[in-house]
């Protein structure tokens, strides 16, 4: 059982390492400020949702999986609003037709 | 290599990745590609605080990763509003009375 | 154990990175920016070093509060980069000033490695004491009762240096609220964000200096959460800052340290010593002050962001 | 080389990248942010002497680790009071800068604009 | 109206002191604290956001909720997938779309939803129309944003689903 | 509770008196800021009267006991917990702050208070809300045993005194306080980072522990030269005096008498405690050498600065600068050094006299100027025509400061140079002794010019500007001639100062 626990974290938590990877490459690769945001926005939090996700078999207690569930929540408000946020602004900084 | 030495070598490569993808922001051209920076750090901050968390058995991360998750945003809109303009669908601001 | 070494080794030379990325940058917004991440990395780093009272501190303040406030001044002070650019100091002052740097740091590297082995610490007699105060949380015990004076006395400073930013007002502006006035579209994204994220952010600032008794937490991160919050509701332009002429504020602004020196003096009285607790109440004692300092601690910090009374309030 | 002394030398190299900082750079805000990386060096160096003071059933030193919250809120403040002093000099002079000779000038000339 | 308010405040009150069981475990001596704390919260969330007339329907939420998993997926895998291409296939542009959700709340919502969605980004509001910047403009953009705008007014309970 | 494990530290009769010291000024402070407007003015001087007994009951228990006055917080002993203690020194300082501070008050009383049809203004509120914080975080600074709580002390006084440098509020008076705290901030850092290696290295914060703890070793002098640095920067020692001048001069004269007289004497008497207290075994023949040379220079440079002065206000700055060289001459002459076997209570008698003196003179002098500012509507000291008429009494408050300055008998000033003099020979360091000489001439070169300027008789039809309250001329002659007869402590038969320091181990250890 813990065996299984553990491919399943091994797992999750390697997908979630790759598309932090992806997402630094899309950073480093995209053209501009807009499809940059892309990157860091979709990439960075499925990438921390997977690293919840791996994480949740070595919780240490019950109520610690609702606190990894929650600490994915508020960052995807916080990634969902501020990525809207600085298109924004970066729509404002560059004017693209 | 037990599962707690993965967790410790996933951590690394988020921050790894954090960091390449620093470089890339901080140069950057725009304000917002800078801001992105910060949202970078706060996903994978978040994402290797709470490897190393479990890695190390200590449970207090995951109210620290709360709250980093909770204030994810809050640097981004201090920008944000700093960052005024006239456009009718952005935050502006006055200094009249 | 090397593993963990090695990952420890790298996020050393992160940090630095960063910080001298913030010394060596060309513009202030980038190094503000710079700093943030900063703030970030040392939470890690906090926990790193087994301090999670010291990392959920550093994660509220460091990666939340002076971020926004130095975000804001830079944005404001754009302008001055050129002039600033022309002052920059010649070659040699460069030069001295980093062999003054390097010396320093190689003494003080010299005085970290020669720190006695085994390290001396009050470890013991903290762990001997703490059943005494009732709580679990030594870093509580040591802020609330044997060194409770410096709490009480940090407070102080606190209020004082908000003092100091209200004395910033221009005199017409004396009794007025503090920052420019938000004008924001009330549906915005940003007011989104703001009528979303407080009830909750409530939740999580009480939740967290509720535990702060037994584990890590506590009033100053509790309160820098709430004064967040309260920052993103006036930023988002759904509240104002309150005038600070105002009686109630006034009165919430000193209800901490005031009701922390009345159990303190009461103390004298019961317990044989200022700042000491009758046998058995050390507990409820302390809840009680941390909770008369709460209200206090989340005004001030959250004003000492929002900056000098600029505007009187509209009638 | 374990823990605690890595983040020491770590800690007392921030001081002097910050130490160097706060020389060279001119613009006050930038003072006060090299005043920053001083001042979590020094903290980090308390918390690597708490590590370091680390015993059974204790991950550290409580006592430098409280005092550490009350640096940091202290430093906290101090913060926000200077970038507070530093909008409002800029407010009033249109300008930062802090050249010794600019007080004693500026009652004879005109405040430049 | 009053009736919704109470309802609103009552489920909005469960919820938060639900939240913070979870957060700190059901210790009889924590209860009081949490009490107070839940009413702080909803006091704050009912001045933030007052109750508005519709139900959630559950079902439709379930839906949406599922739809959103997989459309954050989908939107990872499709970064990924162009960031490492080497061809770096990307057609960056905006596309106007037309939202029937009046501005406000839900309307947000539908934006924070649809910010995770592949290759789309609301970038901003023209005149009344939401404006979206995507990777490849080629991409069914619109038709997918419909769908999903579909499932959410179902979802919040909105009266005029069947547009 | 008291938890003592093996430390002799107890609470003594009357310590409970030092917590009021602390905690009342900052009461003050609390209430004041509810009550707003006038009422803070009420607030603060009654808070002033209260202090003065304080601090005089504070005298009376120590002088009663003969040992110093300790006690427990919390209970608590050190090294968990923290004391405070006051002996001689901190008892002499504050009482010395508690005069100063109720002579400013008084003459504060005009200019701060609340104008007519207005409930609170920003200036009089500010004042003496700051005036009291300042006060509290002396007597902190005084009676603080604990390394950690003096840090916040000094912050406590760093951020009351850099807003009454920028009450004004004009771009000069900004920047002078904006550079004021980035030195101070410099300092206190420097300062917590000695604090933070001794802990790491002894294991407490507490001073009479370190005491016995600290040996000679790099992390000690590491720490010793790390918060004697910082300490210098914040009591604006040459050469990291710059800061000074302009935030002095350019604040409101009574703000001004408070940051000249009192606020620099915080970090002063912290450097004193530590070299005395903490590092008596630590420091070295040269390191004490050079903190002395770095005050004859500021004696010279200061003084001759002053003498170029156009402006009075900065002429009294600068002299500041230049007074406080001697209080830096005292350390190689007290620190148990060279005159390891000599009896060094001279030196350290010398130094604390030069303090207070100081204190009283500086704070008479910035006030006497204020005066003069109103009367005149300037301060050019080419132009003091008509003041020795319109303001009589002030003149001679002016010229008894400056006496005391100079060190003219029967002075505060004229003792302690005295008292340091011959320190200076029964030490065989002559050479300090010619500085003090030199500097006392070019003293009294500026105060002479500055005298003789405002005896000019006035133009005619000239009238003053504005007329000031008697009582603020009595205020400042008051100090003055305090500043003045001081030099008569010299026939106190107790030697207060002294009391409850011989329990310090190590001084003079070789």
């Amino acid at each position: 059982m813990s065996l299984v626990l553990d491919i399943f974290t091994i797992v999750a938590v390697s997908a979630g390492a790759f598309f932090f990877l992806a997402g630094t490459v899309g950073l480093l690769r995209f053209p501009d400020t807009l499809t940059r945001l892309h990157a860091l926005t979709k990439a960075d939090n499925l990438g921390l949702g997977l690293v919840v996700l791996g994480l949740l078999p070595q919780a240490q207690q019950p109520f610690d999986v609702i606190k990894l569930i929650a600490i994915w929540l508020f960052a995807l408000l916080a990634g969902a609003t501020v990525g809207q946020l600085m298109a924004r602004v970066a729509r404002r900084e560059r004017p693209t037709p | 290599m037990t599962i707690l030495d993965f967790l410790l070598a996933a951590a690394a490569f988020v921050l790894a990745m954090v960091a390449l993808g620093l470089v890339r922001i901080l140069r950057g051209p725009e304000d917002a590609d800078r801001m992105m920076a910060t949202q970078l750090f706060g996903t994978g901050g978040i994402a290797a605080l709470l490897l190393l968390g479990v890695a190390t058995e200590a449970r207090a991360v995951l109210d620290v990763a709360l709250t980093l998750a909770l204030l994810a945003a809050f640097a981004s809109v201090a920008f944000v509003r700093s960052a005024s303009s006239s456009e009718g669908d952005d935050p502006k601001e006055t200094n009249s009375p | 154990m090397t593993l963990a070494l090695a990952v420890d080794i790298s996020l050393a030379l992160l940090v630095l990175a960063v910080a001298g990325w913030i010394i060596a940058v060309r513009d202030t917004f980038g190094a503000v920016i710079g700093f943030v991440a900063y703030g970030l990395l040392l939470a890690l780093v906090w926990i790193r070093l087994a301090a999670p009272d010291v990392a959920l501190t550093e994660a509220a303040i460091g990666g939340g509060l002076t971020g926004a406030l130095l975000i804001g001044a830079a944005a404001r002070l754009r302008g001055t980069e050129a002039a600033a650019r022309a002052e920059y100091p010649g070659a040699l002052t460069r030069m001295l000033a980093a062999i003054l740097a390097v010396t320093v740091t190689a003494a003080l590297a010299i005085g970290v490695l020669a720190l006695p082995d085994p390290a001396p610490t009050l470890a013991p007699a903290a762990t001997a004491s703490l059943a005494m105060t009732g709580v679990g949380n030594p870093v509580t015990a040591v802020l609330l009762a044997f060194r409770a004076m410096d709490t009480l006395l940090e407070a102080i400073v606190v209020l004082l240096a908000l003092l100091g930013v209200w004395s910033l007002a221009p005199d017409r502006a004396w009794g007025g609220c503090p920052g420019p006035r938000r004008l924001v579209d009330p549906d915005g994204v940003l007011a989104y964000l703001a009528r979303l994220l407080p009830p909750i952010g409530i939740i999580v600032g009480l939740y967290i200096f509720w535990i702060g008794a037994d584990l890590p937490g506590g009033k100053f991160q509790g309160a820098t959460i709430l004064a967040a919050m309260w920052l993103l509701v006036i930023w988002a332009g759904l509240a104002d800052t309150p005038p600070i002429s105002r009686t109630w504020l006034r009165i919430l602004l000193v209800i901490g340290p005031l009701v922390f020196i009345a159990i303190g003096f009461a103390g004298a009285i019961t317990a044989g010593a200022v700042l000491a607790y009758p046998e058995g109440y050390a507990k409820p004692l302390i809840v009680a002050i941390e909770i008369a300092l709460m209200p206090t601690l989340v005004l001030t910090l959250a004003l000492l962001v929002a900056g000098a009374p600029q505007r009187m309030p509209l009638q | 080389m374990n823990t605690p002394t890595l983040f020491g030398l770590c800690a007392v190299a921030l001081v002097g990248v910050g130490l160097y900082g706060l020389i060279v750079n001119p613009q006050p805000l930038r003072k006060i942010l090299a005043f920053n990386l001083i001042g979590s060096g020094v903290f980090l160096l308390f918390g690597a002497i708490a590590r370091r003071g680390a015993t059974v059933g204790m991950g550290g030193d409580p006592v430098p680790q409280a005092l550490l919250i009350t640096g940091i809120v202290v430093a906290f403040s101090a913060t926000a009071l200077a970038v507070a002093l530093v909008q409002r000099l800029f407010d009033e002079a249109g300008s930062v800068t802090l050249a010794p000779d600019a007080p004693a000038r500026a009652p004879v000339e005109p405040p430049d604009a | 109206m009053r009736t919704i308010f109470m309802r609103a405040a009552m489920a909005r009150g469960a919820g938060f002191f639900g939240f913070w069981l979870l957060l700190i475990g059901p210790n009889p001596a924590d209860l009081v604290a949490g009490l107070c704390a839940a009413a702080a919260a909803t006091w704050t969330s009912l001045r933030l956001l007052p109750p508005g007339g519709g139900r959630l329907r559950y079902a439709a939420l379930a839906r949406l909720a599922l739809r959103f998993g997989q459309e954050s997926i989908m939107g990872g895998v499709d970064v990924a997938r162009r960031a490492l291409s080497v061809r770096l296939p990307l057609r960056p542009g905006f596309v106007v779309y037309p939202v029937r959700l009046p501005p406000g709340p839900a309307c947000n919502t539908f934006g924070a939803l649809t910010s995770v969605l592949p290759g789309t980004l609301p970038a901003g509001v023209d005149h009344g129309a939401l404006l979206y910047h995507c990777l490849d403009v080629e991409q069914p953009v619109a038709v997918q944003l419909a769908i999903d705008e579909g499932l959410l007014i179902r979802a919040l309970g909105g009266t005029h689903d069947d547009t | 509770m008291p938890h003592s494990l093996s430390t002799p530290d107890v609470t003594t009769p009357g310590g409970l008196l030092l917590v009021l010291a602390v905690l009342v000024p900052f009461v003050g402070m609390l209430a004041g800021m509810v009550l707003g407007g006038r009422g803070t003015r009420r607030v603060a001087l009654a808070i002033l009267v209260a202090g003065l007994a304080i601090a005089i009951a504070i005298a009376d228990a120590l002088v009663r006991s003969g040992a110093a006055v300790v006690y427990l917080l919390g209970g608590w002993a050190p090294p968990l917990g923290v004391a405070l203690r006051a002996d001689g020194l901190a008892v002499v300082m504050l009482l010395a702050v508690a005069v100063v501070i109720g002579g400013i008050g008084a003459y504060a009383r005009a200019d701060f208070g609340t104008p007519p049809g207005v409930r609170e203004a920003r200036a009089p509120l500010l004042f003496w809300l700051l005036l009291l914080a300042v006060w509290g975080s002396l007597n902190l600074v005084f009676v603080s045993g604990d390394l950690f709580t003096l840090y916040v002390a000094l912050e406590l006084l760093t951020f009351a005194g850099v807003p009454l440098v920028s009450l004004g509020g004009s771009p000069e008076t900004l920047r002078s306080a904006l550079r004021y705290l980035l030195y101070a901030l410099f300092g206190s850092v420097l300062y917590l980072l000695g604090a933070v290696l001794l802990y790491g290295a002894y294991g407490t914060l507490d001073i009479l522990l370190l005491a016995t703890r600290v040996h000679p070793e790099p992390v000690a002098w590491a720490a010793a030269a790390l918060m004697t640095v910082g300490l210098l920067a914040k009591t604006a020692l040459f050469p990291l005096h710059l800061w000074l001048p302009p935030a002095h001069a350019g604040a409101p004269a009574a703000a001004s008498a408070v940051l000249s007289g009192l606020v620099i004497k915080g970090s002063w008497f912290l450097a004193v405690r530590l070299w005395l207290d903490v590092f008596a075994g630590v420091v070295t023949v040269p390191s004490a050498q050079t903190l002395a040379a770095l005050g004859a220079a500021a004696i010279l440079v200061g003084n001759i600065v002053a003498l170029r002065q156009a402006r009075l206000k900065l002429l009294i700055a600068y002299s500041t600068v230049a007074q406080i060289g001697y209080l830096f001459l005292m350390f190689p002459l007290a620190a148990g050094l060279a005159a390891a076997q000599l009896d060094d209570a001279a030196a350290v008698n010398g130094g604390l006299l030069q303090a207070i003196s100081h204190a009283t003179a500086k704070a008479a002098m910035f006030m006497a100027a204020g005066l003069v500012y109103t009367t005149l509507g300037h301060d050019r000291i080419a132009d003091l025509r008509g003041v020795a008429r319109a303001l009589p009494m002030t003149l001679v408050a002016f010229a008894l400061g400056g006496a005391s300055l100079i060190g003219l008998p029967p002075s505060g000033g004229f003792l302690a140079k005295w008292l340091l003099v011959s320190a200076a020979i029964t030490t065989a360091q002559w050479w300090w002794a010619l500085v003090m000489l030199v500097g006392g001439l070019l003293t009294s070169a500026y105060v002479f010019i500055v005298v003789v300027r405002a005896l000019a008789p006035a133009p005619e039809g000239w009238t003053p500007k504005a007329s000031v309250p008697c009582y603020q001329q009595a205020a400042v002659l008051a100090l003055a001639l305090g500043s003045f007869l001081l030099g008569m402590a010299v026939f106190c038969p107790v030697d207060v100062a002294g009391i409850g320091r011989a329990v310090v181990p190590g001084i003079g250890s070789p």
